[in-house]
């Protein structure tokens, strides 16, 4: 079982773990993204941030296919959010359940490395300042933009 | 010659004042005759050496060839999670 | 923060996640243990976890500290369940929350092996049949008790 | 000689058909002695090679010394998680 989505609503961590676990599953896996009131030193306000949604949708799908063929019988869900989001709520959430414990950890982790790396989506940070920048992880701080 | 329409997000976006570009390449084009069209354009100079670009929703590397129809966008480096 | 307990009460993950979830940290890492319907190829109607308790308590502590010290700050919730579990019911809960996702996922990784190794906890799975069984994972499979 | 109290769990203390057992070992005495001496025990021959012991909550070698007045427990195969 495989279920992504980029979606505008908030996202529900309890409910994507009641999505994943089964009688057959013994092992859950949750990775929760969350806002942080710090960023390269600067204090955050909040994030929007925004996606090419047709190919975030696709990619997000394929990472989670991928991650799914390293081991049997894996039950993924994946939700990344876009918009405006303030300090704490959920950015993205990665839910895995299998029978045993070493699959659903590591398939957890392939999908959020995997995320960082290819899925199109962008986000502009917020600061008490009043001004605003895109993140760009490729250069490990973030470069500034008009406000 | 002939023209493609190149979709732009966030920061390209605002760098080139524009959701969407057309640019001028040679026919047939690859993703990197695009890439160096963009470049020309004015907001151009912000792109790094080898920029992401995607070719119907997937990424493609500079020697794919593209034509008019695909969907052709710029992908800034992303920052999701 | 470190918060560990051995408790006889249903285990809320989503109160985890929100105990460690707070404005500075920006990624949160859950693993839950669960009730599964097969074991050794049996079909399991429950679980009875039992514990030494007060050792159990101390060692959860002491594992959940050692952990701590290989990030600055982490935030660690631990919960482990005892008494009779049905299908599907959380046995164990580890959240952790930092502001990167690599210190909480390892840390949350790290806390799950040393649990399965080193906390005294048993448990014996009660069969459809009727038979129940201590689970000993040295050897890899049920060892026979009377039912 | 004097007597140790020793801990049962799980299934030890099915094995031994008590919570508790009281041992008579050596003194001073270690906690290789305490295993010897529970092996001797009706229910003994379930140990393994090396069982697991706690000494005040705390798992401890063979070497370790043990006296009246510690919780001294022996502790099967854990199977937490």
């Amino acid at each position: 079982m495989i279920r992504t989505a980029i979606t505008t609503s908030p996202i529900d961590a309890a409910a994507l773990l009641a999505e994943v676990t089964t009688d057959a599953t013994g092992a859950t896996a949750l990775f929760l993204g969350t806002v942080r009131e710090v960023n390269d030193g600067r204090a955050v306000t909040g994030i929007e941030y925004s996606a090419y949604t047709a190919m975030a949708g696709e990619e997000l799908q394929r990472i989670a296919k991928e991650a799914s063929e390293r081991f049997d019988g894996l039950r993924i869900a994946v939700e990344h959010r876009v918009g405006t989001l303030a300090l704490r709520e959920i950015s993205v959430a990665i839910a895995v359940a299998h029978a045993r414990r070493a699959p659903a950890l590591e398939t957890s982790r392939t999908i959020i490395e995997a995320l960082k790396q290819r899925v199109p989506i962008w986000k502009r940070e917020s600061y008490v300042d009043g001004d605003r920048q895109w993140v760009d992880p490729t250069t490990a701080h973030v470069s500034a933009t008009a406000p | 010659m002939h023209q493609l329409q190149v979709l732009l997000f966030a920061s390209y976006a605002e760098a080139f004042g524009a959701s969407s570009v057309t640019v001028a390449v040679p026919d047939p084009a690859t993703v990197a005759d695009v890439v160096g069209a963009l470049r020309r354009l004015p907001g151009g100079d912000v792109l790094p050496d080898a920029p992401l670009v995607a070719v119907d929703r997937r990424y493609a590397p500079g020697v794919v060839h593209v034509r008019a129809g695909q969907e052709i966008a710029l992908i800034p480096p992303v920052a999701g999670g």
